[in-house]
């Protein structure tokens, strides 16, 4: 095992599909020689070389598009769009072209594509640079999104989105990559995650938080904090959002019977919305309080660190949630 | 070109021409659903684009997609299937006219976003690069289409990195209800110019031009891969998409038509090329044939299952 | 009064609307002469010129961030974009432009723009002409979102829409094009309809189904039948989605005490989860059954005559809902 | 140019510059959140282009956007407030150094996306166009900027409709880490060419050419609404932001940076125009002052409240 960052697992798990895979290629901006904006591409233009490690113009609907012809064609993209905002340019390639074509070809070939994008904030990068909108992908059939909260996630589900013959949106979290955590030495025990499958994170029977991406952490330490008073908060890692592990939440909720939702996106039309909707659904029966939601205001994300503290979900916004929950 | 080589493209002129009239008929009985642009008047580009490629070739292609798929060599019976809205149509009637596809064809799919081709073949074109079997990329794009963006992108990126793609433009003219040069201030071959590209200009309703210029230019990309333009001046006969009555269009516009009507043409070269005239009557009587069967087949095809609506939306875990 | 159709009231509104302000101008693509894909502008050209009417090339992404800087710069710009699933070529424009720029420059201004666009199935215009993707945009402060479903409420919401200082969204539906109904024939008498203010339609006192668009209908289909079996059934229509009159479906559900969600976008991920979310956070003790949803399955919508059929929301699954929720 | 021009020209590049400066020191010290992208090299081409324009003419500018900020005109305090991301910058601390704007001024805000304000800025050329008062606007864009395709819909749209626009690229041949080279296979002028559209390049880095440029091409588009560009070589001295250590650079391109500085190039204008060496120490003391009192009062600003998140999201109804 070594202790690697986030961005290294990003880096690392990049670097062993090229390896096993000849038809992986990158796609992005400065990826190559720069090594990406947030180093997650380092090494890579050096060790597969530019035919395999594409630095592209500005042009974000071409690298989306590209990346879906090219995967027509029996390649495997792995596109970066260098912050989850500019995604915004490449929603015609992902939605109306990637998501579709299988379905809409009945089924005659696949997408094998992946596009990475980091979302969040934590960096006071101001309104154009932290948006977190996985809830729309997520809305969109033919899509799969996986969300990463530490390195050896970031490793698995970054491999398997390259597996997998579907179209899957990568969502990293920017201020996660700096987050440690270890990596086994030998590749072959660098394992995969499964898209579709959540984790318990820590187990508890008094309620539920469900969480991904940096609210994992915020919701372990709200749990960390009750667990003070006595009150045994079950935290999970949904990793996946789409598909996401309904079962496993429904599972969680027939235990502890109260629910809260944590992400670090706007809370209204978030992600958290439809695991509450659903629960609300298929769990009313379990539900002992109110679902809770902790997610950003309705506001764009603000530039000032006053106002991004404010602005960005916590721990101690779960901790309330849950303390409503339970009341 | 030889009469026997002629004679074929002509034939699948004619075989677009007529899936294309039958289907303007099955749209007036009511029996085509959604929005059917036809390709009439324009039947010379895609048949002399794709007697340069192969079938290991890629092309996409738009809203107005019949031609570019029937050229590819798809099934007509799938064809005609799909644009039905038919179990048995190449993409089990979940597409129909807007996005027909055959991947087995190197046909990438018809297109309801304008412009959204030119990047998917982009792709397709890179990939053929990065696979070094000297395959090419062919797109098909109005001049309407000039005007999105995303052209300019792919323009930019498939010089810069010498990508094996043909831009193909038919521009007829127009774009929906309105004359393209009211939608633009420049043109290919200032763009081409822009971007160093080579390009060339053909009258697109005449198969034997067309299909020269495609040879000429796919030819050397399949060793020295590196984009072209091809852009085809070719004529719409019909409405936008059936059902427009086209009162936008002056008559004498609608009249001159007739004269540039690529399949009579092509005819005419046949003839002056020594055919026989039983040679063009057997090709028509053929193809008359060939259609009438893709369509009867077509029509008596069951409709898909409603409990199919969640199929394919993801591919399957293998076991 | 006289009877019209949905598409009419959408063309009196932009016609009462340049008549009444000369700021108010109209974009899109084929609008002018043409009078639009739908005839929402018919006339308007003839009547106000090519100063008034600018017909674009097919340029989207342009389409949208003209309007936002003409907006900023004085103008009341009423953009068309052909069909809604033709937004996801100008997100950028409305979402990190238009959505943002008020709050991010502190107040400073305003950005009075609309943007109108036709969602919805029911004429096999297939999977890329066909998407109802509201959820997006209400997920994104700084937007507003309202949905017509009727003619009377297509004006008035239009309307409203023009007059309003922020950027609104009017999504129409083109089922609904065709749809008559009564408009006032003086212009003075024509009113507008407040954004964010949903409306009671049919009153009842067993369960409450919120539904906007053209599940409006629907769900008046199914309260219909259901009152054959004395089961009485409220129905709501939001008009708005973003901001939608949460005070409203709760005031309803304190009533009802059952609660459906009905639209014709995907249910996963969609308007509904939000309703459902809040209201199973705030409405939960009100609540005597689970919130179910009725929306369209997670593909993309298909072509052919049988599965459009067979995917769209109709009344029976409404119904069923319902019944399930009562259960 | 006249003397007093030249002297006050100069006046508004070195306050760009001192600004800069004094931002990139409050960066070092941690005080400035975010990215910080410098504009230190380019200070010419605001300030030319800015002395071409009124209040009422409009502009929108990119990530590297000071220079264009301050050459519009904008209140020094609230400019430097805002990039500390105090409660008084001019957008309360919300936008900081990528969104600075100020509607007063006619400035339509920085930008962090590239490319965004090229239609923002169309449309705003769209509204002066209907209201006949003149009035202009102009877009500030880097030459990375030109392979986003939204760049062709609005070269396009603009001269269609003749929109009295000007487009103004700052080719500093830099687009982040990578060399423009590599991500262009067209340029400017080229562009220019192919939508038939004024074009005009100068040395971004000679404050007289630009203005006078800047002027030549304005002037007539106040009375004939029609779109030109204009291309300023320039150059990024500092890192694409501050913090990146420009190890892709090579020393000779670092090393000759020195003699294009445009603030030095027209101090020597001045000099050589007759301004006596006190003119410009003249200057220079008042430019520190300026910015001494303007930072010391940024610094000495409140933070926002955190109870303003939610400010400003929408606009309050009329009472
Ligand atoms: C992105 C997008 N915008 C608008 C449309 C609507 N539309 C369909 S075809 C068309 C005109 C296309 O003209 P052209 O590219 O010249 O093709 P032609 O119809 O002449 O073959 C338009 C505007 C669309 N399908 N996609
Ligand atoms: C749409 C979008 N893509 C990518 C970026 C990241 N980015 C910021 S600046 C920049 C390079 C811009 O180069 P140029 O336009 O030449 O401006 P310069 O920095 O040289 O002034 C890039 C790629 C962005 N902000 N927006
Ligand atoms: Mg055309
Ligand atoms: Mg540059």
């Amino acid at each position: 095992m070594t202790e690697i960052r986030y961005i290294k697992a990003v880096n690392q798990a990049l670097w062993d599909a090229m390896e096993a895979d000849p038809s992986v290629f990158l796609i992005g901006e400065d990826i190559g020689a720069a090594g990406g904006s947030f180093k997650a591409t380092r090494d890579l233009l050096d060790r597969f070389g530019p035919e395999r490690v594409y630095d592209t113009p500005i042009s974000e609907a071409a690298i989306a598009g590209m990346a879906v012809g090219a995967a027509l064609t029996g390649m495997r993209p792995v596109a970066e769009i260098m912050f989850m905002d500019f995604t915004t340019l490449t929603m015609d390639m992902l939605v109306n072209q990637a998501a579709k074509a299988r379905s809409m070809f009945g089924g005659q070939g696949s997408v094998p594509m992946v596009l990475r994008t980091p979302h969040g904030g934590g960096l006071n990068a101001g309104p154009q640079h932290s948006q977190c909108l996985e809830a729309w992908f997520a809305h969109v059939p033919g899509l799969k999104v996986v969300c990463p909260a530490n390195p050896a996630d970031a490793y698995g589900l970054l491999r398997a989105a390259i597996d997998d013959p579907d179209p899957v949106i990568v969502v990293e979290n920017k201020a996660l990559y700096a987050m440690k955590g270890d990596l086994p030495d030998a590749p072959e025990a660098r394992e995969r995650i499964e898209i579709g499958k959540g984790r318990i994170v820590r187990p508890g029977h008094d309620a539920t938080v469900v969480a991904y991406g940096a609210a994992v952490t915020m919701a372990e330490a709200a749990a960390a904090n009750l667990a003070g008073e006595g009150i045994d908060v079950e935290v999970i890692d949904l990793r996946s959002l789409q598909p996401w592990d309904e079962g496993l939440v429904l599972e969680s909720l027939s235990r502890t019977h109260n629910l809260v939702v944590a992400h670090e996106a706007v809370e209204a039309f978030g992600i958290g919305a439809e695991i509450a909707a659903r629960m609300a659904d298929i769990g009313f029966d379990e539900l002992d309080g109110p679902i809770t939601r902790v997610g950003a205001p309705f506001a764009p994300s603000p530039f000032g660190k006053t106002l991004e503290d404010a602005y960005r979900p916590n721990a101690e916004r779960i901790e309330a949630a849950l303390r409503r929950t339970l009341a | 070109m030889k009469l026997t080589e002629l004679a074929d493209l002509y034939r699948r002129m004619l075989l677009i021409r007529r899936a294309e009239e039958r289907l303007q008929k099955l749209f007036a009985d009511g029996q085509v659903p959604g929005f059917l642009h036809l390709s009439i008047g324009q039947e010379a580009v895609p048949v002399g684009v794709s007697s340069a490629l192969s079938d290991r070739d890629t092309v996409s292609s738009n809203h107005r997609g019949h031609g570019h798929t029937l050229a590819k060599g798809v099934d007509l019976t799938g064809f005609f299937a799909e644009i039905l809205g038919k179990a048995t149509g190449l993409c089990k009637g979940r597409g129909g006219s807007m996005h027909v596809a055959d991947l087995s064809k190197g046909m990438l799919g018809a297109n309801g976003i304008v412009g959204a081709g030119l990047p998917i073949t982009t792709g397709s074109a890179l990939a053929h690069k990065m696979q070094r079997q000297g395959h090419v990329a062919a797109v098909y794009f109005g001049d309407g289409a000039l005007a999105e963006g995303v052209l300019h992108e792919c323009l930019n990126i498939a010089k810069l990195w010498s990508l094996p793609i043909l831009f193909v433009c038919e521009n007829n003219g127009w774009s929906e209800f309105s004359p393209t040069d009211r939608q633009l201030a420049t043109n290919l071959e200032k763009l081409g110019k822009a971007f160093a590209m080579k390009y060339r200009s053909v009258d697109g309703n005449v198969i034997a031009d067309v299909a020269a210029a495609a040879g000429k230019l796919v030819g050397p990309m399949r060793r020295y891969p590196a984009p072209a333009i091809l852009e085809c001046r070719t004529t719409r006969v019909r409405g936008h998409y059936e059902g427009d009555r086209q009162d936008y269009r002056d008559a004498g516009e609608i009249a001159a038509l007739e004269a540039r009507d690529p399949i009579r043409l092509a005819a005419e070269a046949l003839a002056e090329a020594g055919a026989a005239p039983d040679l063009i009557a057997g090709i028509a009587a053929e193809v008359d044939a060939e259609i009438e069967a893709a369509a009867e087949a077509a029509l008596a095809a069951p409709l898909p299952k409603s409990a199919d609506i969640l199929a394919d939306v993801y591919t399957p875990a293998e076991v």
